[in-house]
């Protein structure tokens, strides 16, 4: 109990040095608002966000990808995955909305991607709505087979980085630097990152969720053998 | 998730300028009851999900950030960072569900530091 | 780098080398082995000689590579390098024979002849470093390869004396870091040289080099065995024979009376260290461990324990003699520093003789002995003589000397330290060789072991032999033009030429 | 090739090969060694320029700051760089024969995810040395908390498991306080690139605050006294390569950004208070990281805890470094046995794994006569141990001679103290284990036999870690390309 309270005064300290810090915030500080929107034009696109995460931060966001892609080999790396719902005839309603709802979240991941470049939305957004398309697949059990075919899960998974980091190495080639895109084709650009991003995020979130490695992972179904755990 | 409201959108020499500043400590405050809770909980999953409050408080500081400058558009870079650390943070908690997981099936139990 | 360089890499190769490709030799195969080790040996010796005549006439020898900022690795030849660097070479001529006979048919053998070969390069590095740093590196990397050597035998016995060992050297090794690490802060890099570097800082600095002086006493003492920093020494006796005369004739302990020398005349210069009044207190440090170690001696019935406590008081002449201003004192203790080494090895071959052909250890158990093993009593009585101080051997002329310097330099008290500790040494050797030639042998050895046609393994009689000779050679071709005495001089005419 | 093009090598090769290796596992071992080769390479390269022309700087998408994001590498950059390259080949080559020499289903499950995620950890840390912007550090940070905790887990038992989570808890709460310290950073000098907000050399509580919270954050990764407590059973139940990677890389990490930002980005508020904090914290850390390392029972633990001692002489760089008498040499001092403690952790670990697969255990009171079974093991053992001990002429000598050096000239004698005894404190628990090495047995058990490429790594790591000494002049002088600290390498008036 002491050590509770010891921790409360701690975190209450902190919270107090916080606020203090942040009451100290300049009032009109220099921030990149400014800056971002003069260098709007040359980035490709006309959404800022799109233009920091893409063009003037993109660095950070290849190595966000890889980040993704790290985040489901260690998940992999640790478990096997499981299927929530074994079958789908037991939830008709579940399969009728899906009909529906599946086609219009596919195609609302692409009208957030496209949308990207101009107002807010993207890859990282439509990858989510991807995201939950795939979760909303599994719940229903649907797509067992598809789920299961490991190659292809892990080479849509990389895509993604693989993808970033041919951009990355061609532009390159181009204009000497790294993520440098020659002037005027920045937009092109983009474009071929997010949508190969935006399979590798809607898939990652997907099986993130799934939790573990499919069963169809290939040096499972080499040997045959019992699960040690999960 | 980058639609966010700020103090700003009016005329900015009508606004206050410092209203963003109570997003932030907001976001300080959340970040203070997530550590708390990080370091008071005993179970595993609630700690999983102290550190996501701790790191949504994070996140609002940022977004507060947004809307430290004035003019009606805000600051797009915080706000880009905030969706690099979404990203990041929801690649952690996977990655902490996971090993949740494997380490209760591994103990049979989900309080930690027994054998540690 | 000069033409001379290799000679001086070439001096610590022979055995780093020879070391190196004896730790990959399988156990079998003993006579590879034994001809690589003779090999290694013998090259080392004939560099020696080529060095040692070099120096004579003058030559410079250098070699200098990057090591710290600042700071070579270097290594060089003066007159006291050529002294410390002939003697361990020719005594690990002596040395590694007798090994391969001692260690016939144990196991182990190519990790400790290793060992073995990679101490030598440690004690002829210390002998040929040039500055401080390479100095102590080499003093460092002794302490390590010499604990294998102590260990050897794996015993719960050998493991407890290893770690006592290490236990004093690290520590002193330590202290001596900081010694030197404090000097370069005040002086910048520290470079071998004699009459000394320091004496511009003498005037402004008196403390600090003081206490420098100090530590360096403290670090260097824990080898050389300076009283109170003995401890080690008798507990090392678990170690086999030849890692005894190692330690106290070849390696370890001259090494650290070395440093002591080093320290004294090439960075401090014994002008300067007696300007700054540090000379006084370590010569009656010297003298204390003198008496001491004898005393302690007396009351030993284990042999290889009362030699040790013999070494403990020994080498401290070699102090003595350092300590004390004035070239015919420092005459005395240099020329000790080859004179003990020589005599004390061939007490500890005659040891390990004894114990491996008749198991006696103990001084009690000597009765006799002299009937049975004669060559090997003979070399015995020899150096025991010498080191009481009989003249015309080894130990009488540096006792001459270190007796008349001490007058000189108005040290009377010196004297009745020398004399004390010669009654005692005759009082600690003379009854082991009435025993050993006059007392009739008992029935029965404790394990004794026949080797044909001498009185035991040729490879264990020949060393003692061997360096008995030198004993002797080294007292009556004192005046000779082929002395260790005569090279003394030349060092002490260059320390205190004007 | 420009020095961009070496950046971009660095970072962009052990990414790809990352998720080639999850694509193709069996291709895993192959892609390890060519991005050995390759990053190898490029370090070379990258060394030669920064000798040649001084500090590199990339501006990516070439935007530059604020706006933009930039790699650089200086000296110490690159020092970093040739470090991690240095031990992952040691760990590439090692490795090859590590999981495989087990011959079941579980190691080969682990061969396989160990090489994406070692070749993660691997991008991690090149991004990590290379960047100059403290938002981009946050996400190279936790790339490698990720592969690290994962790589952790990989071993599978319950004692690595349950480590692995305190270890990724510590890491993530870590990571967001650094995080937030970036935005209060943002809010207050609105910019994050560490160039930028070391010219405009600000000062303030919003700085102080964030700097306390970066600074506990970066502590806790990097382990240091009183934080390092998840640090030996993550280290001690790791697969033996990621216990060399998690303590001679890993934790070097968060300390290489504490020192860019309090020397680099912050250096007026380093204060000579918050520099005595630092080094009496590192100096604890020696102190009680020796200590406990001497009452170990398990071979891996004493490694792990020597770690935690290990690390505590790093700190002792800020309070020797700052001060402008002999700062440059406590600076080189310090980075030197960052290096020497990498090679020789390394050299530990791999050793210790060799033992624990010869033996089947690492209870340091029954490897009696180890010696004779795995002579090449031990006598590696043996060399590492001298350069943590700090015995010449190894690179931990030469490392503690400059901070030695550093403090005699600025009279800080009590950091002395601490550094002498910490080494005599080294010396007994590695002779701890030496002793058991040379003890006699009578009958030796068969072991299981070595590859002898896992051997001959070990012991090439732990020459490195001695010969590596005389390599420190060049070092120095590395080290010096766009150093931020001054002050002269060799002390004292030169006497003639």
């Amino acid at each position: 109990m002491t050590s509770r309270v010891m921790v409360g005064v701690l975190s209450l300290a902190m919270c107090a040095a916080l606020g203090w810090a942040v009451q100290s915030l300049p009032v009109r500080p220099t921030g990149l608002t400014g800056a971002s929107l003069a260098k709007l034009p040359e980035s490709g696109v006309t959404n800022p966000v799109t233009a920091v995460l893409l063009n003037y931060r993109g660095y950070d966001t290849l190595l966000e990808v890889g980040v993704l892609l790290l985040a489901i080999v260690a998940v992999w790396s640790l478990r096997r995955g499981e299927w929530p719902a074994s079958d789908l005839h037991d939830r008709p309603l579940l399969m009728s909305l899906l009909r529906v709802v599946l086609p219009v979240l596919v195609l609302a991941a692409g009208y957030l991607l496209w949308i990207g470049a101009f107002a807010p939305g993207g890859a990282f957004q439509g990858g989510a709505l991807l995201g939950g398309a795939i979760v909303l697949v599994m719940l229903g059990g649907l797509a067992r087979r598809v789920l299961a075919y490991d190659r292809l899960l892990r080479a849509g998974l990389v895509l993604g980085v693989i993808v970033f980091a041919a951009v990355c190495a061609v532009t390159m080639l181009l204009t000497g630097g790294l993520l440098q895109f020659p002037a005027g084709t920045g937009g092109t650009w983009i474009m071929v990152i997010e949508s190969a991003a935006l399979v590798s995020i809607g898939l990652t979130l997907g099986l993130l969720y799934f939790g573990g490695r499919p069963n169809g992972d290939r040096l499972d179904s080499e040997h045959r053998r019992p699960a040690h755990h999960a | 998730m980058v639609i966010v409201s700020t103090p700003s959108t009016g005329d900015p020499h009508t606004m206050p300028d410092a209203g963003y500043r109570i997003y932030a400590l907001a976001g300080v405050a959340l970040f203070a009851i997530g550590f708390y809770s990080l370091l008071v909980q005993a179970h595993l999953l609630r700690r999983i999900m102290a550190l996501n409050v701790m790191g949504s408080g994070v996140f609002l500081v940022y977004i507060a950030l947004g809307a430290q400058t004035p003019g009606p558009i805000p600051d797009p870079v915080p706000h880009a960072m905030v969706l690099t650390g979404i990203v990041v943070s929801v690649c952690a908690t996977g990655l902490a569900l996971a090993l949740v997981d494997r380490v209760q099936a591994a103990a049979g139990d989900a309080e930690p530091g027994e054998d540690a | 780098m000069n033409l001379h360089s290799p000679i001086l890499l070439g001096i610590l190769l022979s055995s780093f080398v020879t070391g190196l490709v004896i730790f990959f030799l399988k156990e079998e195969s003993h006579r590879l082995r034994t001809w690589l080790n003779l090999l290694g040996a013998g090259v080392k010796l004939v560099l020696v000689a080529v060095l040692l005549s070099g120096v004579y006439r003058g030559e410079p020898y250098t070699f200098a590579i990057e090591f710290l900022p600042g700071i070579p690795f270097a290594l060089g030849a003066d007159a006291n390098s050529v002294l410390f660097v002939t003697l361990s070479s020719v005594l690990w001529f002596c040395t590694t024979l007798y090994a391969v006979g001692y260690l016939e048919h144990t196991p182990h053998r190519s990790r400790f002849f290793g060992f073995f070969s990679f101490c030598v390069t440690a004690t002829t590095g210390i002998a040929l470093s040039a500055n401080l740093v390479t100095f102590l590196t080499f003093y460092e990397l002794l302490t390590v390869t010499t604990y294998p050597l102590i260990v050897h035998r794996g015993t719960r016995e050998a493991l407890r004396g290893g770690k006592i060992y290490l236990t004093y050297t690290l520590i002193g090794g330590a202290v001596l870091l900081l010694a030197v690490v404090w000097l370069h802060a005040l002086a910048g890099p520290v470079v071998f040289k004699e009459r000394g570097v320091i004496q511009a800082l003498a005037g402004t600095r008196r403390g600090e080099l003081q206490v420098i002086f100090l530590l360096f006493m403290i670090g260097l003492g824990v080898k050389a065995a300076l009283v109170p920093l003995h401890g080690w020494l008798p507990k090392a006796m678990v170690a086999p024979a030849p890692v005894s005369a190692l330690l106290h004739a070849v390696a370890v302990v001259k090494a650290g009376a070395f440093g002591i020398v080093r320290i004294v005349y090439d960075v401090y210069g014994a002008q300067t260290a007696a300007a700054l009044g540090v000379l006084h207190p370590l010569a009656v440090a010297a003298g204390v461990t003198i008496v001491y170690g004898s005393v302690r001696a007396l009351f030993q019935d284990e042999l290889k324990k009362r030699l040790a406590y013999s070494t403990v008081s020994q080498v401290s002449y070699i102090v003595l003699g350092t300590a004390i201003l004035g070239p015919v004192s420092t005459i005395g203790g240099l020329v000790h520093l080859v004179h003990q080494g020589i005599m004390k090895i061939t007490l500890f071959f005659c040891a390990g003789n004894y114990a491996e052909t008749l198991g006696t250890h103990r001084v009690s158990e000597m009765n006799g002995v002299g009937r049975r093993m004669p060559l090997t009593t003979a070399a015995f009585t020899v150096a025991a003589l010498g080191m009481i101080g009989v003249p015309p051997l080894a130990g009488y002329v540096s006792k001459w000397y270190l007796q008349k310097g001490a007058i000189q330099a108005g040290e009377e008290w010196v004297a009745l330290v020398l004399g004390a500790s010669s009654l005692l040494n005759a009082a600690y050797f003379l009854p082991i060789l009435y025993r050993a030639w006059f007392n009739p042998p008992p029935e029965h050895w404790p394990a004794e072991h026949r080797f044909g046609t001498w009185e035991t393994n040729w490879m264990l009689l020949l060393p003692p032999l061997v360096t008995a000779v030198l004993v002797i050679w080294a007292g009556v071709f004192a005046e000779s033009s082929f002395s260790p005495l005569v090279w003394v001089k030349l060092v002490a005419a260059r320390e205190y030429a004007p | 090739m420009t020095s961009a093009w070496a950046m971009a090598w660095l970072i962009l090769t052990p990414l790809v090969a990352a998720a080639l290796a999850f694509a193709f596992p069996r291709l895993g071992r192959s892609l390890a060694l060519g991005t050995a080769g390759v990053i190898g390479l490029a370090v070379a390269h990258l060394m030669r320029l920064v000798f040649a022309n001084g500090v590199q700087t990339h501006l990516v998408s070439g935007w530059g700051a604020p706006l933009g994001i930039e790699l650089r590498a200086d000296g110490l950059s690159v020092l970093m760089l040739i470090v991690t390259a240095l031990i992952g080949v040691a760990i590439a080559l090692y490795s090859q024969r590590y999981f495989v020499s087990e011959h079941d289903d579980e190691a080969l499950h682990r061969e396989r995810y160990f090489w994406p995620l070692f070749l993660f950890l691997w991008t991690a840390l090149d991004a990590l040395y290379l960047s100059a912007d403290i938002f981009n550090l946050y996400v190279t940070l936790e790339m490698l908390g990720f592969a690290a905790v994962t790589l952790l887990a990989l071993a599978g038992t319950r004692a690595a498991l349950t480590a692995a989570l305190r270890y990724l808890f510590v890491s993530l709460s870590a990571s967001l306080f650094y995080l937030l310290g970036v935005g209060l950073v943002y809010g207050q000098c609105g910019t994050v690139d560490l160039p930028s907000l070391a010219a405009q050399a600000r000062s303030g509580p919003a700085l102080w605050v964030a700097l306390a919270l970066m600074t506990g954050g970066l502590i806790a990764k990097a382990a240091l006294f009183p934080l390092h407590g998840w640090l030996p059973p993550a280290h001690a139940n790791a697969p033996a390569p990621v216990s060399a990677l998690l303590s001679a890389l890993v934790v070097k990490g968060p300390f290489y950004i504490l020192l860019r930002l309090w020397f680099e980005a912050f250096p007026a508020l380093m204060t000579p208070a918050v520099a005595q904090v630092f080094g009496a914290l590192g100096a604890a850390a020696i102190l009680w990281g020796s200590v406990n390392a001497l009452f170990q029972p398990r071979l891996k633990l004493l490694i792990a805890y020597s770690t935690v001692a290990q690390l505590g002489y790093l700190f002792l760089l800020f309070p020797l470094a700052a001060s402008r008498e002999g700062g440059f040499m406590a600076w080189s001092g310090g980075l030197m046995l960052l290096g020497a403690h990498a090679c020789a952790k390394t050299a530990m670990f791999l050793t210790a794994g060799n033992i624990l697969h010869a033996a089947g255990h690492d209870r340091i009171k029954d490897l009696d006569g180890i010696t004779h079974v795995l002579p090449v093991s031990v006598f590696a053992f043996g060399l590492a141990g001298m350069s943590l001990i700090g015995l010449p002429p190894s690179s931990g000598f030469a490392g503690k001679w400059l901070l030695l050096n550093a403090a005699l000239a600025q009279g800080q004698w009590w950091w002395v103290a601490v550094m002498i005894l910490g080494s005599l404190l080294a010396a007994a628990y590695i002779v701890r284990m030496l002793a058991h090495a040379f003890t006699r047995v009578n009958e030796p058990k068969t072991p299981n036999p070595i590859p002898p490429v896992m051997e001959g790594t070990a012991l090439a790591l732990a020459l490195l870690a001695v010969v590596l000494g005389f390599a420190s002049p060049w070092a120095a002088e590395l080290l010096r390309v766009g150093a931020p600290v001054v002050g002269p390498i060799v002390m004292g008036g030169s006497v003639p």
